[in-house]
Protein backbone atom coordinates (compact mmCIF):
# COMPACT_ATOMS: atom_id res chain seq x y z
CA UNK A 1 0.00 0.00 0.00
CA UNK A 2 1.08 3.49 -1.11
CA UNK A 3 0.72 7.07 0.27
CA UNK A 4 -2.32 8.55 -1.87
CA UNK A 5 -1.14 10.60 -5.03
CA UNK A 6 -3.82 12.35 -6.31
CA UNK A 7 -2.67 14.11 -10.38
CA UNK A 8 -5.09 16.17 -11.90
CA UNK A 9 -5.79 15.93 -15.54
CA UNK A 10 -7.60 19.19 -16.78
CA UNK A 11 -9.30 18.88 -19.93
CA UNK A 12 -12.03 21.51 -21.90
CA UNK A 13 -15.22 20.73 -20.56
CA UNK A 14 -13.57 18.21 -17.89
CA UNK A 15 -11.49 17.11 -14.71
CA UNK A 16 -10.30 13.76 -14.49
CA UNK A 17 -8.42 12.95 -10.85
CA UNK A 18 -6.16 9.95 -11.24
CA UNK A 19 -6.04 8.65 -7.77
CA UNK A 20 -2.60 6.37 -6.55
CA UNK A 21 -2.74 4.17 -3.24
CA UNK A 22 -5.11 5.37 -0.52
CA UNK A 23 -7.78 7.40 0.43
CA UNK A 24 -7.77 6.91 4.12
CA UNK A 25 -8.14 9.59 7.05
CA UNK A 26 -4.34 10.03 6.14
CA UNK A 27 -4.60 11.57 3.29
CA UNK A 28 -8.12 12.35 3.18
CA UNK A 29 -6.90 16.41 3.87
CA UNK A 30 -5.14 15.79 -0.06
CA UNK A 31 -8.83 14.64 -1.55
CA UNK A 32 -10.48 17.36 -0.07
CA UNK A 33 -8.27 19.78 -1.20
CA UNK A 34 -8.27 18.74 -4.89
CA UNK A 35 -11.97 18.86 -4.48
CA UNK A 36 -11.97 22.36 -2.85
CA UNK A 37 -9.83 23.60 -5.72
CA UNK A 38 -12.32 21.96 -8.50
CA UNK A 39 -15.46 24.05 -6.52
CA UNK A 40 -13.78 27.42 -6.74
CA UNK A 41 -12.76 26.87 -10.14
CA UNK A 42 -16.21 26.13 -10.64
CA UNK A 43 -15.10 23.08 -13.12
CA UNK A 44 -18.33 20.75 -12.41
CA UNK A 45 -17.79 17.61 -14.68
CA UNK A 46 -15.30 15.34 -12.90
CA UNK A 47 -14.06 12.04 -13.54
CA UNK A 48 -12.51 9.92 -10.76
CA UNK A 49 -9.85 7.24 -12.26
CA UNK A 50 -9.54 5.00 -9.38
CA UNK A 51 -7.45 2.65 -11.42
CA UNK A 52 -4.86 2.71 -8.99
CA UNK A 53 -7.00 3.41 -5.89
CA UNK A 54 -6.53 -0.17 -3.56
CA UNK A 55 -8.69 1.72 -0.27
CA UNK A 56 -11.15 4.15 0.47
CA UNK A 57 -12.34 5.23 3.90
CA UNK A 58 -16.17 6.25 4.48
CA UNK A 59 -15.34 10.12 5.03
CA UNK A 60 -13.72 9.99 1.46
CA UNK A 61 -17.22 7.87 -0.49
CA UNK A 62 -19.19 10.64 1.47
CA UNK A 63 -16.58 13.90 0.27
CA UNK A 64 -17.09 12.53 -2.97
CA UNK A 65 -21.09 12.09 -2.77
CA UNK A 66 -20.94 15.73 -1.36
CA UNK A 67 -18.85 16.48 -4.40
CA UNK A 68 -21.47 15.16 -6.65
CA UNK A 69 -24.44 16.22 -5.45
CA UNK A 70 -22.96 20.34 -5.42
CA UNK A 71 -22.28 19.25 -8.79
CA UNK A 72 -25.45 18.56 -10.24
CA UNK A 73 -26.92 21.52 -8.59
CA UNK A 74 -24.33 23.05 -10.78
CA UNK A 75 -25.48 20.94 -14.02
CA UNK A 76 -22.66 18.84 -13.62
CA UNK A 77 -21.31 15.43 -12.24
CA UNK A 78 -18.94 13.25 -10.16
CA UNK A 79 -18.55 9.78 -11.81
CA UNK A 80 -15.89 6.67 -10.75
CA UNK A 81 -14.40 4.86 -13.25
CA UNK A 82 -11.92 1.59 -12.96
CA UNK A 83 -12.40 0.31 -9.74
CA UNK A 84 -11.17 -2.70 -8.61
CA UNK A 85 -13.41 -5.55 -8.03
CA UNK A 86 -12.87 -5.46 -3.94
CA UNK A 87 -13.56 -1.42 -4.13
CA UNK A 88 -16.29 -1.83 -6.51
CA UNK A 89 -17.56 -4.39 -3.72
CA UNK A 90 -17.38 -2.23 -1.29
CA UNK A 91 -19.29 0.57 -3.08
CA UNK A 92 -21.79 -1.35 -3.77
CA UNK A 93 -22.30 -3.05 0.06
CA UNK A 94 -22.98 0.64 1.06
CA UNK A 95 -25.75 1.24 -1.97
CA UNK A 96 -23.43 3.92 -3.07
CA UNK A 97 -23.38 2.33 -6.77
CA UNK A 98 -27.08 3.72 -6.97
CA UNK A 99 -26.45 7.45 -5.53
CA UNK A 100 -22.62 7.72 -7.54
CA UNK A 101 -22.35 7.40 -11.43
CA UNK A 102 -19.95 3.81 -12.16
CA UNK A 103 -18.15 3.41 -15.43
CA UNK A 104 -15.88 0.52 -16.30
CA UNK A 105 -13.55 3.02 -18.45
CA UNK A 106 -12.32 6.97 -19.15
CA UNK A 107 -14.02 7.08 -22.55
CA UNK A 108 -17.34 5.79 -21.41
CA UNK A 109 -17.32 8.50 -18.64
CA UNK A 110 -16.01 10.67 -21.32
CA UNK A 111 -19.12 10.68 -23.82
CA UNK A 112 -21.39 10.43 -20.69
CA UNK A 113 -20.47 14.17 -20.26
CA UNK A 114 -20.80 15.28 -23.72
CA UNK A 115 -24.27 13.33 -24.30
CA UNK B 1 0.89 -23.42 -3.81
CA UNK B 2 2.03 -21.05 -1.25
CA UNK B 3 -1.31 -20.16 -1.32
CA UNK B 4 -2.82 -22.84 0.33
CA UNK B 5 -4.78 -22.90 4.01
CA UNK B 6 -2.88 -22.83 6.83
CA UNK B 7 -2.72 -25.82 8.81
CA UNK B 8 -3.36 -24.96 12.38
CA UNK B 9 -0.97 -23.08 15.03
CA UNK B 10 -2.77 -19.76 16.63
CA UNK B 11 -2.98 -17.05 14.05
CA UNK B 12 -2.27 -13.70 16.00
CA UNK B 13 -1.08 -10.47 15.16
CA UNK B 14 -0.94 -7.80 17.31
CA UNK B 15 0.12 -4.43 16.66
CA UNK B 16 0.92 -1.39 18.50
CA UNK B 17 0.71 1.82 16.61
CA UNK B 18 1.09 5.36 17.44
CA UNK B 19 -1.71 7.62 17.03
CA UNK B 20 -1.40 8.63 13.84
CA UNK B 21 -2.90 8.23 10.22
CA UNK B 22 -0.22 7.55 8.80
CA UNK B 23 -0.36 4.08 10.31
CA UNK B 24 -3.62 3.32 9.52
CA UNK B 25 -2.11 1.50 6.48
CA UNK B 26 -0.23 -1.09 8.34
CA UNK B 27 -3.25 -1.89 10.62
CA UNK B 28 -5.15 -2.67 7.30
CA UNK B 29 -2.59 -4.79 5.76
CA UNK B 30 -1.85 -6.83 9.07
CA UNK B 31 -6.15 -7.24 8.45
CA UNK B 32 -5.08 -8.41 5.00
CA UNK B 33 -2.68 -10.51 5.77
CA UNK B 34 -4.31 -12.61 8.61
CA UNK B 35 -7.30 -12.67 6.24
CA UNK B 36 -5.17 -14.27 3.76
CA UNK B 37 -3.66 -16.82 5.60
CA UNK B 38 -6.91 -18.01 7.11
CA UNK B 39 -8.43 -18.44 4.00
CA UNK B 40 -11.01 -15.63 4.30
CA UNK B 41 -12.50 -14.57 1.04
CA UNK B 42 -10.93 -11.59 -0.48
CA UNK B 43 -14.45 -9.57 -0.08
CA UNK B 44 -15.21 -10.41 3.31
CA UNK B 45 -11.12 -9.77 3.75
CA UNK B 46 -12.02 -6.03 2.40
CA UNK B 47 -14.94 -5.53 4.43
CA UNK B 48 -13.18 -6.45 7.88
CA UNK B 49 -10.12 -4.02 6.62
CA UNK B 50 -12.56 -1.21 6.11
CA UNK B 51 -14.21 -2.16 9.95
CA UNK B 52 -10.88 -1.90 11.14
CA UNK B 53 -9.63 1.05 9.48
CA UNK B 54 -12.91 3.05 10.72
CA UNK B 55 -12.61 2.28 13.74
CA UNK B 56 -9.26 3.02 14.42
CA UNK B 57 -9.59 6.06 12.59
CA UNK B 58 -12.37 7.19 14.63
CA UNK B 59 -10.45 6.26 17.97
CA UNK B 60 -7.20 8.43 16.46
CA UNK B 61 -9.08 11.58 16.20
CA UNK B 62 -11.02 11.29 19.59
CA UNK B 63 -7.49 10.68 21.26
CA UNK B 64 -5.84 13.44 19.48
CA UNK B 65 -8.20 15.77 20.33
CA UNK B 66 -8.40 14.82 23.46
CA UNK B 67 -4.50 14.54 23.75
CA UNK B 68 -3.78 17.92 21.79
CA UNK B 69 -2.13 15.66 19.11
CA UNK B 70 1.14 14.19 19.27
CA UNK B 71 0.54 13.27 23.33
CA UNK B 72 -1.99 10.86 22.24
CA UNK B 73 -1.26 7.27 23.67
CA UNK B 74 -0.67 4.48 21.24
CA UNK B 75 -2.98 2.24 20.03
CA UNK B 76 -2.46 -1.94 20.68
CA UNK B 77 -4.73 -3.42 17.53
CA UNK B 78 -4.69 -7.68 17.89
CA UNK B 79 -6.09 -9.51 15.00
CA UNK B 80 -6.69 -13.31 15.29
CA UNK B 81 -8.59 -16.35 14.12
CA UNK B 82 -11.36 -17.13 16.83
CA UNK B 83 -13.72 -20.38 15.75
CA UNK B 84 -15.44 -19.67 12.33
CA UNK B 85 -14.53 -16.24 13.00
CA UNK B 86 -11.85 -13.50 12.98
CA UNK B 87 -11.66 -11.17 15.94
CA UNK B 88 -10.06 -7.65 15.97
CA UNK B 89 -9.66 -5.88 19.21
CA UNK B 90 -8.37 -1.96 19.34
CA UNK B 91 -7.41 -0.97 22.86
CA UNK B 92 -6.49 2.29 23.62
CA UNK B 93 -5.85 4.41 27.09
CA UNK B 94 -7.24 6.64 29.11
CA UNK B 95 -11.10 7.63 29.62
CA UNK B 96 -13.90 5.80 27.55
CA UNK B 97 -13.88 7.30 24.06
CA UNK B 98 -17.52 7.80 22.81
CA UNK B 99 -18.26 8.09 18.86
CA UNK B 100 -21.19 7.42 16.42
CA UNK B 101 -19.01 4.14 14.62
CA UNK B 102 -20.00 2.22 17.38
CA UNK B 103 -23.76 3.17 18.19
CA UNK B 104 -26.19 1.04 16.08
CA UNK B 105 -28.54 4.01 16.14
CA UNK B 106 -26.62 6.12 14.25
CA UNK B 107 -25.84 2.93 11.70
CA UNK B 108 -29.70 2.69 10.04
CA UNK B 109 -28.52 5.04 6.98
CA UNK B 110 -25.93 6.27 5.04
CA UNK B 111 -27.64 10.15 4.57
CA UNK B 112 -25.62 11.62 7.12
CA UNK B 113 -21.79 11.89 6.70
CA UNK B 114 -21.00 11.95 10.43
CA UNK B 115 -22.64 8.17 10.56
CA UNK B 116 -21.01 6.93 7.58
CA UNK B 117 -18.52 5.08 9.24
CA UNK B 118 -20.68 4.13 11.93
CA UNK B 119 -23.03 2.71 9.18
CA UNK B 120 -19.61 0.92 7.86
CA UNK B 121 -18.83 -0.86 10.96
CA UNK B 122 -22.13 -2.75 11.41
CA UNK B 123 -22.84 -3.55 7.62
CA UNK B 124 -19.50 -5.16 7.69
CA UNK B 125 -19.09 -7.47 11.05
CA UNK B 126 -21.64 -9.09 12.90
CA UNK B 127 -20.56 -7.99 16.32
CA UNK B 128 -19.47 -4.56 17.83
CA UNK B 129 -18.58 -4.41 21.64
CA UNK B 130 -16.94 -1.39 23.41
CA UNK B 131 -15.67 -3.22 26.67
CA UNK B 132 -13.22 -2.42 29.61
CA UNK B 133 -10.79 -4.68 30.02
CA UNK B 134 -8.99 -4.23 33.83
CA UNK B 135 -5.35 -4.66 32.17
CA UNK B 136 -5.16 -2.82 29.05
CA UNK B 137 -8.08 -0.25 28.91
CA UNK B 138 -10.75 0.66 26.88
CA UNK B 139 -10.87 -2.15 23.86
CA UNK B 140 -13.54 -1.96 20.84
CA UNK B 141 -13.62 -5.42 19.83
CA UNK B 142 -15.51 -6.30 15.99
CA UNK B 143 -15.69 -9.96 15.13
CA UNK B 144 -16.50 -11.42 11.43
CA UNK B 145 -18.00 -14.45 10.78
CA UNK B 146 -15.97 -16.32 7.80
CA UNK C 1 0.74 18.68 3.57
CA UNK C 2 0.62 15.58 5.28
CA UNK C 3 4.29 14.27 4.26
CA UNK C 4 5.43 16.99 6.41
CA UNK C 5 8.15 15.60 9.33
CA UNK C 6 6.58 14.54 12.51
CA UNK C 7 6.48 17.44 15.17
CA UNK C 8 8.37 14.63 17.74
CA UNK C 9 6.57 12.60 20.27
CA UNK C 10 7.40 8.16 20.67
CA UNK C 11 7.96 7.38 17.11
CA UNK C 12 8.14 3.48 17.77
CA UNK C 13 5.75 0.50 16.28
CA UNK C 14 5.74 -3.17 17.68
CA UNK C 15 4.59 -5.47 15.72
CA UNK C 16 4.04 -9.39 16.86
CA UNK C 17 3.43 -12.17 14.21
CA UNK C 18 3.19 -15.60 13.81
CA UNK C 19 6.65 -17.32 12.58
CA UNK C 20 6.07 -17.49 9.01
CA UNK C 21 7.21 -16.12 5.59
CA UNK C 22 3.66 -14.63 5.04
CA UNK C 23 3.83 -11.92 7.58
CA UNK C 24 7.31 -10.57 5.98
CA UNK C 25 5.51 -7.81 4.31
CA UNK C 26 3.64 -6.47 7.21
CA UNK C 27 6.97 -6.26 8.47
CA UNK C 28 8.43 -4.33 5.67
CA UNK C 29 5.51 -2.30 5.21
CA UNK C 30 5.84 -1.43 9.01
CA UNK C 31 9.31 -0.46 8.42
CA UNK C 32 8.42 1.81 5.74
CA UNK C 33 5.83 3.68 7.15
CA UNK C 34 8.10 4.54 10.22
CA UNK C 35 10.65 5.80 7.85
CA UNK C 36 8.16 7.59 5.89
CA UNK C 37 7.26 9.20 9.33
CA UNK C 38 10.59 9.88 10.33
CA UNK C 39 12.11 11.53 7.42
CA UNK C 40 14.24 8.80 6.09
CA UNK C 41 15.30 9.41 2.62
CA UNK C 42 13.57 6.94 0.51
CA UNK C 43 16.16 4.80 -0.57
CA UNK C 44 17.36 4.36 3.17
CA UNK C 45 14.26 3.20 4.20
CA UNK C 46 14.36 0.63 1.68
CA UNK C 47 18.10 -0.51 2.95
CA UNK C 48 16.52 -1.30 6.37
CA UNK C 49 13.62 -2.38 4.94
CA UNK C 50 15.97 -5.27 3.23
CA UNK C 51 18.06 -5.69 6.20
CA UNK C 52 15.09 -6.44 8.82
CA UNK C 53 13.25 -8.38 6.34
CA UNK C 54 16.07 -10.84 6.04
CA UNK C 55 16.76 -11.01 9.24
CA UNK C 56 13.08 -11.80 10.17
CA UNK C 57 12.81 -14.08 7.59
CA UNK C 58 16.33 -15.91 8.51
CA UNK C 59 15.09 -16.32 12.05
CA UNK C 60 11.69 -17.82 10.46
CA UNK C 61 13.80 -20.40 8.56
CA UNK C 62 15.46 -21.51 11.49
CA UNK C 63 12.67 -21.21 14.58
CA UNK C 64 10.42 -23.57 11.94
CA UNK C 65 13.28 -25.66 10.98
CA UNK C 66 13.75 -26.13 14.88
CA UNK C 67 10.09 -26.71 15.90
CA UNK C 68 9.13 -28.55 12.99
CA UNK C 69 7.09 -26.12 11.32
CA UNK C 70 3.46 -24.07 12.90
CA UNK C 71 5.08 -25.13 16.52
CA UNK C 72 7.37 -21.90 16.46
CA UNK C 73 7.04 -19.22 18.47
CA UNK C 74 5.74 -15.38 17.22
CA UNK C 75 9.03 -12.99 16.50
CA UNK C 76 7.75 -9.65 18.04
CA UNK C 77 9.36 -6.81 16.06
CA UNK C 78 10.15 -3.38 17.64
CA UNK C 79 11.03 -0.63 15.25
CA UNK C 80 11.74 3.55 16.77
CA UNK C 81 13.57 6.57 16.32
CA UNK C 82 16.36 6.76 17.97
CA UNK C 83 19.14 9.85 18.53
CA UNK C 84 19.89 10.06 14.52
CA UNK C 85 18.73 6.92 13.29
CA UNK C 86 16.39 4.05 13.60
CA UNK C 87 16.72 0.81 15.39
CA UNK C 88 14.73 -2.43 14.97
CA UNK C 89 14.77 -5.09 17.09
CA UNK C 90 13.89 -8.44 16.44
CA UNK C 91 13.62 -10.86 19.78
CA UNK C 92 12.00 -14.81 19.71
CA UNK C 93 11.58 -16.96 22.25
CA UNK C 94 13.94 -20.21 23.24
CA UNK C 95 17.69 -21.32 22.56
CA UNK C 96 19.74 -18.97 20.08
CA UNK C 97 19.65 -19.41 16.73
CA UNK C 98 23.47 -19.28 14.94
CA UNK C 99 22.75 -18.17 11.17
CA UNK C 100 25.20 -16.69 8.83
CA UNK C 101 23.50 -13.41 8.80
CA UNK C 102 24.77 -12.47 11.74
CA UNK C 103 28.34 -12.88 10.77
CA UNK C 104 30.61 -9.97 9.76
CA UNK C 105 32.91 -13.00 8.37
CA UNK C 106 30.03 -13.88 6.14
CA UNK C 107 29.84 -10.46 4.83
CA UNK C 108 32.70 -10.13 2.89
CA UNK C 109 31.35 -11.49 -0.73
CA UNK C 110 28.44 -11.76 -2.34
CA UNK C 111 29.52 -15.04 -4.00
CA UNK C 112 28.28 -17.50 -1.51
CA UNK C 113 23.69 -17.60 -1.52
CA UNK C 114 24.19 -18.28 1.65
CA UNK C 115 25.74 -15.94 2.83
CA UNK C 116 23.73 -13.14 0.79
CA UNK C 117 22.18 -12.28 3.35
CA UNK C 118 24.78 -11.57 6.02
CA UNK C 119 26.06 -9.38 3.22
CA UNK C 120 22.86 -7.49 2.93
CA UNK C 121 22.75 -7.14 6.52
CA UNK C 122 26.08 -5.92 6.64
CA UNK C 123 25.96 -3.37 3.89
CA UNK C 124 23.14 -1.53 4.88
CA UNK C 125 23.32 -1.05 8.44
CA UNK C 126 26.06 0.57 10.99
CA UNK C 127 25.63 -1.79 13.72
CA UNK C 128 24.56 -5.84 14.20
CA UNK C 129 24.42 -7.15 18.02
CA UNK C 130 22.86 -10.49 18.97
CA UNK C 131 21.52 -9.36 22.63
CA UNK C 132 20.35 -11.63 25.51
CA UNK C 133 17.07 -9.86 26.78
CA UNK C 134 16.40 -10.84 30.66
CA UNK C 135 12.36 -10.72 30.12
CA UNK C 136 11.99 -11.16 26.13
CA UNK C 137 14.67 -13.53 24.89
CA UNK C 138 16.83 -13.28 22.30
CA UNK C 139 17.04 -10.02 19.96
CA UNK C 140 19.07 -9.43 17.08
CA UNK C 141 18.99 -5.53 16.79
CA UNK C 142 20.01 -3.66 13.91
CA UNK C 143 20.68 0.50 13.87
CA UNK C 144 20.78 2.41 10.76
CA UNK C 145 21.97 5.99 10.71
CA UNK C 146 19.99 8.50 8.74
CA UNK D 1 2.15 -4.64 -0.94
CA UNK D 2 0.81 -7.95 -2.72
CA UNK D 3 0.83 -11.53 -3.28
CA UNK D 4 3.76 -12.07 -5.77
CA UNK D 5 2.30 -12.82 -9.32
CA UNK D 6 4.51 -14.60 -11.91
CA UNK D 7 3.31 -14.68 -15.44
CA UNK D 8 5.30 -16.31 -18.49
CA UNK D 9 5.06 -14.93 -21.51
CA UNK D 10 6.70 -17.83 -24.04
CA UNK D 11 8.32 -15.41 -27.25
CA UNK D 12 9.56 -17.44 -30.32
CA UNK D 13 13.10 -16.87 -28.90
CA UNK D 14 12.55 -15.66 -25.82
CA UNK D 15 10.68 -15.85 -22.06
CA UNK D 16 9.23 -13.07 -20.40
CA UNK D 17 8.23 -13.30 -17.01
CA UNK D 18 6.38 -10.53 -15.71
CA UNK D 19 5.97 -9.85 -12.20
CA UNK D 20 3.95 -8.46 -9.44
CA UNK D 21 4.55 -7.77 -5.98
CA UNK D 22 7.02 -8.85 -3.45
CA UNK D 23 9.89 -11.48 -4.55
CA UNK D 24 10.18 -12.33 -0.72
CA UNK D 25 10.68 -15.42 0.92
CA UNK D 26 7.37 -15.99 0.96
CA UNK D 27 6.87 -16.58 -2.94
CA UNK D 28 10.66 -17.59 -3.32
CA UNK D 29 9.28 -20.92 -4.07
CA UNK D 30 7.13 -19.59 -6.68
CA UNK D 31 10.23 -17.92 -8.34
CA UNK D 32 12.36 -21.19 -8.09
CA UNK D 33 9.29 -23.05 -9.82
CA UNK D 34 9.30 -20.67 -12.45
CA UNK D 35 12.83 -20.82 -13.29
CA UNK D 36 13.21 -24.37 -12.87
CA UNK D 37 10.09 -24.53 -15.61
CA UNK D 38 12.47 -22.94 -17.87
CA UNK D 39 15.48 -24.75 -17.38
CA UNK D 40 13.77 -28.43 -17.53
CA UNK D 41 12.73 -26.59 -21.48
CA UNK D 42 16.15 -25.64 -21.90
CA UNK D 43 14.64 -22.23 -22.42
CA UNK D 44 18.13 -19.94 -21.96
CA UNK D 45 16.94 -16.51 -23.15
CA UNK D 46 14.89 -14.56 -20.06
CA UNK D 47 13.89 -11.40 -19.72
CA UNK D 48 12.69 -10.52 -15.78
CA UNK D 49 9.65 -7.58 -16.63
CA UNK D 50 10.14 -6.17 -13.07
CA UNK D 51 7.89 -2.73 -13.38
CA UNK D 52 5.51 -4.49 -10.58
CA UNK D 53 7.83 -5.73 -8.41
CA UNK D 54 7.84 -3.89 -5.17
CA UNK D 55 10.25 -5.87 -2.98
CA UNK D 56 13.09 -8.92 -3.87
CA UNK D 57 15.12 -10.59 -1.38
CA UNK D 58 18.55 -11.64 -1.25
CA UNK D 59 17.41 -15.13 -1.61
CA UNK D 60 15.63 -14.49 -4.65
CA UNK D 61 18.44 -12.24 -6.20
CA UNK D 62 20.90 -15.39 -5.13
CA UNK D 63 18.41 -17.64 -7.62
CA UNK D 64 18.25 -14.97 -10.32
CA UNK D 65 21.99 -14.59 -10.80
CA UNK D 66 22.74 -18.63 -10.51
CA UNK D 67 19.81 -18.59 -13.29
CA UNK D 68 22.07 -16.26 -15.27
CA UNK D 69 25.23 -17.94 -14.93
CA UNK D 70 23.73 -21.12 -16.26
CA UNK D 71 22.01 -19.71 -19.13
CA UNK D 72 25.33 -18.30 -19.62
CA UNK D 73 26.67 -21.59 -20.10
CA UNK D 74 24.02 -22.74 -22.62
CA UNK D 75 24.49 -19.42 -24.65
CA UNK D 76 21.67 -17.34 -23.20
CA UNK D 77 21.27 -14.86 -19.99
CA UNK D 78 18.77 -13.69 -18.05
CA UNK D 79 17.56 -9.85 -18.32
CA UNK D 80 16.23 -7.17 -15.97
CA UNK D 81 13.87 -4.33 -17.06
CA UNK D 82 11.59 -1.76 -15.62
CA UNK D 83 13.23 -1.53 -12.32
CA UNK D 84 11.74 0.77 -9.94
CA UNK D 85 13.69 3.50 -8.67
CA UNK D 86 13.93 1.80 -5.21
CA UNK D 87 15.09 -1.59 -6.32
CA UNK D 88 17.56 -0.62 -8.84
CA UNK D 89 18.94 1.01 -5.90
CA UNK D 90 19.49 -2.22 -3.96
CA UNK D 91 20.79 -3.76 -6.92
CA UNK D 92 23.53 -0.87 -7.49
CA UNK D 93 24.66 -0.64 -3.65
CA UNK D 94 24.53 -4.90 -3.95
CA UNK D 95 26.91 -4.73 -7.35
CA UNK D 96 24.40 -6.94 -8.92
CA UNK D 97 23.92 -4.44 -11.83
CA UNK D 98 27.23 -5.54 -12.60
CA UNK D 99 26.53 -8.99 -12.85
CA UNK D 100 23.05 -8.96 -14.23
CA UNK D 101 22.09 -7.10 -17.30
CA UNK D 102 19.90 -4.27 -16.63
CA UNK D 103 17.18 -2.54 -19.63
CA UNK D 104 15.10 0.45 -18.67
CA UNK D 105 12.61 -1.12 -21.08
CA UNK D 106 11.09 -4.56 -22.56
CA UNK D 107 12.60 -3.34 -26.38
CA UNK D 108 15.61 -2.82 -26.06
CA UNK D 109 16.09 -5.60 -23.99
CA UNK D 110 14.68 -7.85 -26.79
CA UNK D 111 16.90 -6.35 -29.53
CA UNK D 112 19.98 -7.32 -27.27
CA UNK D 113 19.17 -11.07 -27.53
CA UNK D 114 17.99 -10.53 -31.30
CA UNK D 115 21.93 -8.85 -31.75
N1 LIG E 1 -11.80 12.72 10.08
C1 LIG E 1 -10.67 12.91 9.39
N2 LIG E 1 -10.47 12.19 8.29
C2 LIG E 1 -9.36 12.36 7.59
N3 LIG E 1 -8.37 13.22 7.89
C3 LIG E 1 -8.47 13.96 8.97
C4 LIG E 1 -9.62 13.85 9.77
N4 LIG E 1 -9.45 14.70 10.79
C5 LIG E 1 -8.28 15.29 10.62
N5 LIG E 1 -7.63 14.86 9.52
C6 LIG E 1 -6.26 15.29 9.04
O1 LIG E 1 -5.38 14.26 8.59
C7 LIG E 1 -4.01 14.72 8.62
C8 LIG E 1 -2.97 13.67 9.01
O2 LIG E 1 -2.93 13.49 10.42
P1 LIG E 1 -1.81 12.65 11.23
O3 LIG E 1 -1.12 11.70 10.30
O4 LIG E 1 -2.49 12.06 12.40
O5 LIG E 1 -0.68 13.60 11.76
P2 LIG E 1 -0.56 15.18 11.91
O6 LIG E 1 -1.86 15.67 12.49
O7 LIG E 1 0.59 15.36 12.85
O8 LIG E 1 -0.28 15.67 10.50
C9 LIG E 1 -4.02 15.88 9.57
O9 LIG E 1 -3.72 17.02 8.82
C10 LIG E 1 -5.44 15.93 10.12
O10 LIG E 1 -5.83 17.24 10.32
N1 LIG F 1 15.14 -19.65 2.49
C1 LIG F 1 13.91 -19.65 1.97
N2 LIG F 1 13.54 -18.63 1.20
C2 LIG F 1 12.34 -18.62 0.68
N3 LIG F 1 11.39 -19.55 0.85
C3 LIG F 1 11.66 -20.60 1.60
C4 LIG F 1 12.93 -20.71 2.20
N4 LIG F 1 12.93 -21.84 2.90
C5 LIG F 1 11.73 -22.40 2.74
N5 LIG F 1 10.91 -21.66 1.96
C6 LIG F 1 9.47 -21.98 1.57
O1 LIG F 1 8.55 -20.88 1.63
C7 LIG F 1 7.19 -21.37 1.76
C8 LIG F 1 6.27 -20.51 2.62
O2 LIG F 1 6.46 -20.79 4.01
P1 LIG F 1 5.52 -20.28 5.21
O3 LIG F 1 4.73 -19.10 4.76
O4 LIG F 1 6.41 -20.10 6.38
O5 LIG F 1 4.45 -21.38 5.58
P2 LIG F 1 4.31 -22.92 5.22
O6 LIG F 1 5.65 -23.55 5.40
O7 LIG F 1 3.28 -23.40 6.22
O8 LIG F 1 3.78 -22.92 3.80
C9 LIG F 1 7.34 -22.78 2.28
O9 LIG F 1 6.88 -23.63 1.28
C10 LIG F 1 8.84 -22.94 2.54
O10 LIG F 1 9.23 -24.26 2.26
Amino acid sequence: MKQCRIEREQRENLDILHLDGALDAYSFPRLEAALRALREENRNNVILDCAGLDYISSASLGALIGFARRARENGGDLKLVKLSRKIYNIVELLGFHKILEIYPDLESAVRSFAA
Amino acid sequence: MQDEPRSGGPEQISLQIPCRYSYLRIVRQAVADLCAQTCVSEFKAAQLEMAVDEICAELIEKLRQRAGGDGAQPLLVILRRESGGIVSEVYYSGQKVEFPALSADAAKSTEDAAALGSYVVHRFVEKVEHVRDPERGWCVRIRKAL
